[in-house]
């Protein structure tokens, strides 16, 4: 098997991928809006919210594989970074309510009204203009990441040492934001939004659109994890994950590159729970339940640990099954195939979902890799020449 | 900071009553040794002599409790990190050959290559036609031209360490040091990779932990008996192997 | 930097095969929404959480439901068609509450949707219902503050509960000291404020209230246990007000008995421990402690009786209990069944208008009544607890109070009222004679 | 028999009015009722008083009869005291409430001042103590002049002067020395009573003020002693949780994520002991535990050592992928139970010897607190010396150190592997059974315990029990004295935070092994 093969058959799966993605992120929209409801081609609005909400956990879940994958840290904290994301656009959209609030209070949110609160915390300033939200959406996450990051690599807490402290910062931020006094709505937290940058969050069009961003941020964050992973970087990642002390030895300095990947994939995380926050309404502190952040670490185990397609695709089928299992006759025993699933792909399948295929693929076409390994030569540089 | 203002000692590598203890047992106890620039030293003794955990302490790995360990003469290692003392020019080979396994031959080496190692240097990193011809030289030396595209996981053990010692040269340190190269070798292997050693050595320092005996005598050069963390013995092959408490702790009679 | 490969792929691979497959997605999707409202049924919707945290609650609503549906249908179901019961699992997961609320609504095509315990998974659902205009029955005694068109609250507002627990023990008991303790989140935080204005308002001292929170499921107690004691002994009657939440009041009575609080010493007053929470408990230590609700298992009423017999034959189970949420669902299932029948269908617009007015027998022997702020009329009772695990009714308010959705000790919502029927709002400022906010 | 019972007209007197009471089911007039058939000095107030007590007082609402029925089952006519054959089924026990129990306490304390039993004696005083009515002052003299017991003076001498301080034309002189007698009491309920009095001579009000000073100034420094004893046993039960852990955990290297399933499971099994013991063998209850705790072992043990067959002995050397399968066992383990007993809180009893407590100077210390702490450092001391005295301890350690030169040495290091992940989850289970005194039995005990026992062992340095044990003490006490401070939440919350800051300094944890094999 050669890389170039490798990098061919992985090229493409990710451009399958992502032509996939566009076409859903248009497709579905546009028969949504332009079909006449019921017709059989016509996706209904509530699959709409559905599918956004599945995308923005294929975003999450690509944060997760690039440094779980890729630089071998397993964060059971993702959660957080997702949910700080989704918080600060939630912010956003508590300040859009306005007077539209049930006490018709201009500045303060309700909860603070029936709270009351004497006036607007400081750390509710600003969240009324969009960039800033958008911003913090961004910084919130990257900063939390950065200053854990800076602590934990630099003084080398590796392997399960630091999953177990990822965990324990999720679980800190759940028991502080179920706080009330924390003024963030406590364990309702933030709901009942009303519009989004001027537009309705519950007409057919926004949805449309929100479901478009959101696959438009999938596209763009694959594009990105692409990007890192194919570089040098991305080599130097993998041998960080194999032999940490190996490329410490040959004069790489881990915790710089931990740091960058795992700031980077916190920000990609705090994106996807910003775009989610809107499409479900509402987002409060069990977003930190270390339970979710588990889970979204076994979607990519389901998809393929390693293989940004696998984690994406994972995430939504994890999160279809769920939907699938939780209704109906199946609803008492959804948790009993949930479980299942997990043993099973971690026993039968660990590579993953996508992982087992190419493994299948590239031994199938070892001949014709071994002849066209002959003909190359020099450094494989996938994706570099342009 | 960690540069003396004097020049101490004219050796490339310099230990000085160095001495390590884990919870109690004495690793390395005053030791202390000199290697000159462009010299090779073999060191030899028996398990838990504290071979390894020398390499540690000179590769930063492992802070001595007490002692000097300088370098080139100027640069206190025991203040600096792995990646610190890498980046001055010591490499270091490991006892159980470790290789980047999910990656290629030649991936390895560019890895290996001691260019721009910053995290923004190798994401923007480009592909430059003399790190393919150092690659390519390489891989020449150490006979792997052929598996250039294999995974590294898929080589022989023999062919691990050549990879391993390759890396080395692609990282072109001033001093190398060596953890038992030819383990688990043929007898062909081993004499190929003597050669090697000895190629490596025109141009680099070197130092080769090994106990295979006739490999040693075959390099050819000053050999150091390390016994419970301190030197027992130094010189030429044919004196350490003659002397009494060598035989009587390591060779055997 | 992936433009060459893609380039190079978008030649080497069929631009058909591409359409192909994501046309198949959108099928795919599509084929999802294929389940038809059968025509010759009426879907209720079953919204209660089967797993995670909250199952240890909602799990009996949900077969209180399935067995209201059921003895309708013996009945001959409701407008000649029988009720069909769609059951989802919310999974104590608000999110999902809220989608599979909209599932409910737009795939399965319920009438009405029976469900939610926590404030948070009720806040989560209320944006869809009131979007895909549809009708929740909410069982569960809350905070108030909130009065929606779509929602009906046939749980206790603070003032059904609260309020006339906190007077009984001014009254009976002399009390002159008070510990709210309550979990951290809206519904105690809420409850607290408002006995805390009320207190005050009958000359009770700041010193001489405590206030005291703790996270859900919290299981160690001595701490807390142990300062309420402190603070019981300044010489005046002391008792306590608790608003812990289900889970972590068993350690929390445990710890009580244990440490030798007796309720003639220090009584507390529990407003979410029923029936149900007590059969996980030893309750011999917990003899006359209190706790106030607007139904009891043991009260004596021949539709109590019938009920409770048909449920312990229904569920199998001659020792199941039951408690104030379900007699909860009964009210609005019934109040639902009667409003359906009178205006001849299920479109919900013209259930919610009729809903207001409509009678239906609670199970303590009254008649309860919607009310235009769509909360309802209740008897409010106190009950010790027996050392059987029931309760005894040591007090109970003369008639019925009606549910008030906006409390008059809140600064922001005193002077609120939710009027469905004439004002057509739900925050009606009636000082400043108009609707507040986007609440009609 | 009941008829002529029925026949012969009470004659109305006051003590026959006060008994008639009881059968207007109404608080206030019971309260009337109790307060005047005390005083009445009646032969009958006794037995009246202490059968409504313990609800055998049954009273007729349409005769207006009330009956005493004794524990024998024989009953009599609360007026007369006639026997009466049988009671009639309209009558129904007389109600209480809060407040009436407090009067009956006050009623007997005075009627059984007297009483041969040096235990109801002591009881009778305090609960006069309580109540300090003046109508008791009488008695209590009365009874002060014949007790012989010294404990029970003493009690008495401390109810005297509870009445005296409260009684309006009570002399200074006996103020003060009543005073004093609290002061010497110096728990809270003195306390109580001393900032309860109302307005007093300026002498007395400074005595007591005083008295009340140097008593709240001894319950601060016994309250740190209190939050120390707290911390300890909140420490315990961590270490219970966290034991099973160090052993799948700490030495196997197993993050076994259904680790606190395996303590549900315990728990479950001792609520199935106890469900037996009620129906078949009642008298056994207060064995129940002793039994349960070789059989939650024996459970929890064989379903680890099937789950370490079944899944895990396929992920050695994949930590991460443990996690994730023992991540989704647990959501079947759940869900399990839920089906199989039911998603409410199973009653898991306590038995006599595990309820209650006692006092330690002015610190309650709870039996079965008490018990927990007991009981966790046995397991602790247990499992040690099996770890270092016996052949299956050596072999975990010969193969957790290392595995091919163990099984070359012929160590079946499968079984070993299984055995140890057995007695993983034993302890686990044993420590379930434990949790059951304490916590709910419910489907969801086990996740409440899991972060906190993860927390505990990396704290105290994987593989090292003595870490483990230290640890969960630090944690315990350090948490139970943040709480008074900064409330439970955020006391958790630093404790969170503090971990993660000293796993920066100690990346290992408190004890970790050092040396070239722990880097290698």
């Amino acid at each position: 098997m050669t890389p170039h093969m490798l990098t061919r058959s992985l090229d493409r799966g990710a451009t399958m991928f992502l032509a996939i993605v566009a076409a859903c992120g248009i497709l579905i929209p546009l028969s949504n809006l332009l079909l006449p409801a019921g017709s059989f081609f016509q996706v209904p609005t509530y699959l709409v919210a559905l599918w956004g909400k599945y995308v923005c956990y294929a975003i999450l879940a690509l944060s997760i594989d690039l440094i779980w994958g890729y630089c071998g840290i397993l964060s059971l904290g993702h959660g957080a970074f997702f949910a700080l994301g989704g918080y600060a656009m939630g912010m956003y959209l508590m300040r859009q309510i306005g007077t539209r609030g049930v006490y018709g209070n201009p500045i303060l949110p309700d909860f603070m009204v029936f709270l009351n609160y004497p006036k607007l915390p400081w750390y509710w300033h600003g969240f009324d203009m969009f960039w800033f939200a958008a911003l913090m959406v961004l910084l919130v996450p990257g900063l939390l990441a950065f200053c854990f990051g800076w602590l934990a690599f630099r003084s080398r807490v590796t392997g399960v040492y630091l999953s177990i402290i990822t965990q324990a910062m999720t679980y800190a931020l759940l028991l502080a934001f179920f706080r009330n006094d924390f003024g963030f709505g406590g364990n309702n937290g933030l709901t009942d939004f009303k519009d989004i940058l001027g537009f309705n969050v519950q007409a057919e069009g926004t949805r449309a659109a929100l479901f478009m961003l959101s696959c438009l941020g999938l596209i763009v964050s694959f594009l990105i994890c692409r990007a890192v992973v194919s570089s040098k970087l991305g080599k130097v990642l993998i041998a960080i994950r194999d032999a940490e002390s190996r490329s410490r030895f040959f004069g790489y300095r881990v915790e710089s590159y931990k740091l960058f990947v795992f700031t980077l994939s916190a920000c990609m995380a705090g994106v996807a729970g910003a775009l989610y926050v809107p499409q479900v309404g509402i987002i409060n502190p069990s977003e930190f339940a270390p339970g979710n952040s588990i889970e979204a670490v076994i979607w990519v185990a389901v998809g393929g640990r390693g293989t940004l397609v696998g984690a994406a695709l994972g995430a939504v089928v994890v999160n279809y099954a769920k939907t699938f299992f939780t209704s109906g006759v199946l609803a008492p025993y959804w948790l009993f195939m949930l479980g299942a699933l997990f043993i099973l792909v971690t026993l039968l399948l660990p590579k993953g979902i996508v992982g087992t295929f190419n493994a299948w693929r590239e031994s199938s076409s070892e001949k014709r890799a071994a002849a066209s390994a002959a003909a190359e030569g020099g450094i494989t540089e996938p994706n570099m020449a342009e | 900071m960690n540069v003396m203002d004097t020049r101490a000692t004219s050796a490339m590598l310099y230990l000085d009553g160095v001495h390590v203890s884990f919870d109690g047992f004495r690793a390395i106890n005053n030791l202390s040794l000199a290697l000159e620039p462009g010299e090779m030293r073999a060191i030899i003794g028996p398990n838990g002599a504290g071979k390894t955990t020398m390499m540690d302490i000179i590769t930063g790995k492992t802070k001595p409790d007490v002692g000097v360990v300088l370098f080139d003469g100027v640069t206190d290692l025991t203040r600096l990190d792995e990646t610190r003392i890498a980046e001055l020019g010591i490499g270091r080979k490991f006892q159980k050959p470790t290789v980047f396994e999910s990656q290629t031959v030649q991936d390895n080496l560019l890895l290996a290559l001691n260019v721009d190692h910053s995290v923004r240097g190798t994401l923007f990193w480009r592909g430059s036609k003399a790190e393919s011809e150092r690659i390519d030289k390489v891989l020449e030396t150490i006979r792997l031209t052929e598996a250039r595209n294999r995974l590294a996981g898929s080589l022989s053990h023999g062919q691990k360490q050549w990879l391993e010692i390759g890396m080395l040269l692609a990282q072109d340190p001033k001093l190398l040091l060596v953890d038992e190269p030819v383990a688990g070798m043929t007898d062909v292997e081993t004499h190929l990779t003597a050669e090697l050693l000895k190629e490596i050595n025109k141009t680099h320092t070197v130092m080769v932990v090994e106990h295979d005996m006739t490999f040693v005598r075959e390099l050819g050069v000053k050999v150091t008996c390390l016994h419970e963390g301190t030197v027992l013995a130094e010189g030429s092959i044919d004196q350490v192997s003659s002397n009494e408490r060598v035989i009587e702790v390591y060779l055997g009679r | 930097m992936l433009t060459k490969s893609t380039h190079h792929i978008a030649a080497s691979f069929s631009r058909r095969g591409m359409l192909a497959a994501t046309a198949g997605l959108v099928l795919g999707l599509a084929s999802l929404t294929g389940a038809k409202a059968a025509d010759d049924t009426i879907k209720v919707g079953v919204l209660h959480s089967l797993s995670g945290t909250m199952a240890i609650s909602e799990t009996t609503l949900k077969d209180t439901i399935l067995f209201l549906i059921d003895e309708q249908n013996k009945k001959g179901g409701v407008l000649g068609k029988k009720l069909e019961a769609v059951v989802v699992d919310p999974a104590s997961n608000w999110p999902l509450f809220a989608e599979k609320a909209r599932e409910l609504i737009t795939k399965d095509k319920v009438a009405v949707v029976f469900g939610c315990w926590t404030s948070v998974s009720r806040k989560s659902v209320l944006p869809v219902f009131k979007e895909l205009n549809n009708i929740l029955f909410y069982p569960v005694q809350y905070e108030g503050e909130e009065s929606e068109r779509n929602v009906f609250y046939t749980g206790a507002a603070p003032n059904q509960q609260a309020i006339p627990a906190v007077d009984y023990l001014m009254k009976d008991e002399k009390v002159k000291r008070w510990v709210l303790a309550g979990t951290d989140y809206v519904y105690p935080r809420t409850t607290n404020k408002i006995l805390e204005a009320y207190l005050k308002s009958k000359g009770v001292a700041q010193e001489d209230i405590m206030i005291n929170y703790t996270p859900f499921g919290h299981s160690d107690w001595q701490t807390i246990v142990a300062d309420i004691k402190k603070f019981g002994s300044a010489g005046k009657k002391t008792a306590v007000v608790s608003t812990i939440n289900g889970d972590a009041n068993v350690p929390f009575y445990k710890e009580l008995g244990n440490q030798g609080i007796k309720a003639k010493d220090i009584p507390v007053v529990a407003f979410s421990v029923g029936e149900e929470e007590l059969a996980g408990i030893d309750t011999k230590p917990l003899l006359g402690h209190l706790a106030a609700w607007n139904y009891f298992q043991s009260i004596k009423s021949p539709e109590n009786e019938k009920f409770i017999k048909a449920w312990q034959a229904y569920t199998k189970n001659p020792k199941r209990v039951t408690n104030d949420p379900m007699e909860a669902h009964v009210i609005g299932f019934d109040m639902w069944v009667k409003a359906v029948e009178k205006v001849k269908s299920t479109d919900p617009d013209k259930v919610i208008d009729a809903l207001p007015g409509i009678e239906a027998k609670n199970l303590t022997g009254g008649v309860s009544k919607m009310l235009p702020n769509h909360h309802i009329t209740k008897p409010v009772f106190i009950g010790e607890i027996k050392a059987n695990g029931q309760f005894d009714v040591v007090w109970k308010t003369p008639g019925l109070v009606a549910g008030d959705a906006w409390s008059k000790e809140l600064e922001g919502s005193k002077d609120l009222i939710g009027d469905w029927v004439g004002k057509k709002c739900g925050n009606y400022n009636v000082k400043a004679n108009k609707c507040l906010g986007s609440g009609s | 028999m009941f008829l002529i019972a029925f026949a012969v007209p009470a004659f109305a007197g006051p003590f026959e009015d006060a008994v008639a009471k009881f059968a207007n089911d109404d608080f206030s007039d019971t309260d009337e009722a109790i307060g005047a058939v005390a005083s009445s000095g009646n032969k009958l107030a006794f037995p009246i008083i202490s059968a409504l007590q313990d609800g055998r007082l049954m009273a007729d609402p349409d005769s207006k009869k009330v009956y005493v029925t004794g524990s024998d089952g024989k009953s009599i006519d609360a007026a007369t005291g006639e026997p009466v054959a049988s009671v009639p089924d309209s009558a129904s026990a007389v109600r209480l409430n809060n407040r009436l129990r407090r009067s009956v306490d006050a009623a007997l304390g005075s009627l059984t001042l007297q009483s041969p039993d040096l235990a109801t004696r002591l009881q009778a005083a305090q609960s006069v103590f309580k109540s300090h009515e003046e109508s008791a002052l009488e008695p209590v003299d009365a009874a002060l002049a014949k007790e012989t017991s010294k404990s029970v003076k003493v009690a008495l001498g401390e109810a005297r002067a509870a009445i005296l301080l409260f009684k309006p034309d009570a002399t200074e002189v006996e103020k003060l020395e009543a005073v004093a007698t609290i002061r010497a009491r110096g728990d809270q309920e003195a306390l109580a009573l001393l900032t309860g009095m109302g307005d007093q001579p300026a002498l007395v009000a400074k005595a007591a003020a005083s008295a009340i000073g140097s008593i709240q100034s001894s319950l601060a420094v016994w309250s740190t002693v209190q939050n120390a004893w707290y911390g300890l046993s909140l420490g315990s039960v961590l270490l219970l949780a966290a034991i099973g852990l160090a052993i799948t955990f700490g030495v196997m290297g197993v993050i076994n994520m259904a680790h606190g399933e395996m303590v549900m499971i315990g728990a479950y099994t001792t609520f199935v002991v106890q469900e037996v013991i009620r129906t078949r063998y009642p008298g056994l209850f207060d064995y129940s535990l002793l039994i349960a705790v070789p059989l939650a072992f024996l459970v929890a043990g064989a379903i680890g050592v099937v789950i370490e067959r079944g899944i895990i002995r396929f992920l050695y050397g994949r930590p991460l992928e443990t996690l994730l399968a023992t991540w989704g066992l647990s959501l079947v383990l759940q869900q399990e139970v839920r089906t199989m007993f039911g998603p409410t809180n199973r009653e898991v009893g306590n038995p006599s010897w595990m309820s209650g407590a006692f006092e330690l100077g002015q610190i309650t210390i709870t039996y079965n607190r008490l018990w927990i702490l007991c009981f966790t450092l046995a397991v602790f001391a247990i499992l040690l010396a099996m770890l270092r005295y016996t052949a299956l301890g050596l072999e975990m350690r010969a193969v957790t150190q290392n595995r091919r030169m163990a099984a070359s040495m012929g160590i079946a290091t499968s079984r070993v592997d299984a055995l140890t992940f057995g007695l993983g989850s034993g302890i686990a289970g044993i420590a379930g059974v434990a949790l059951s005194q304490i916590d709910n039995v419910s489907p969801n005990l086990g996740q409440s315990y899991i972060i906190d026992s993860f927390m505990v062992v990396v704290f105290g340095g994987v593989g090292n029990l003595w870490g483990t044990l230290v640890g969960a003490f630090t944690l315990g006490i350090a948490n139970k004295f943040l709480e008074p401070v900064a409330g439970a939440v955020l006391g958790k919350i630093a404790i969170l935070v503090l971990i993660i800051l000293f796993i920066q300094k100690r990346p290992r944890g408190l004890f970790a092994l050092k040396g070239r094999a722990v880097e290698a």
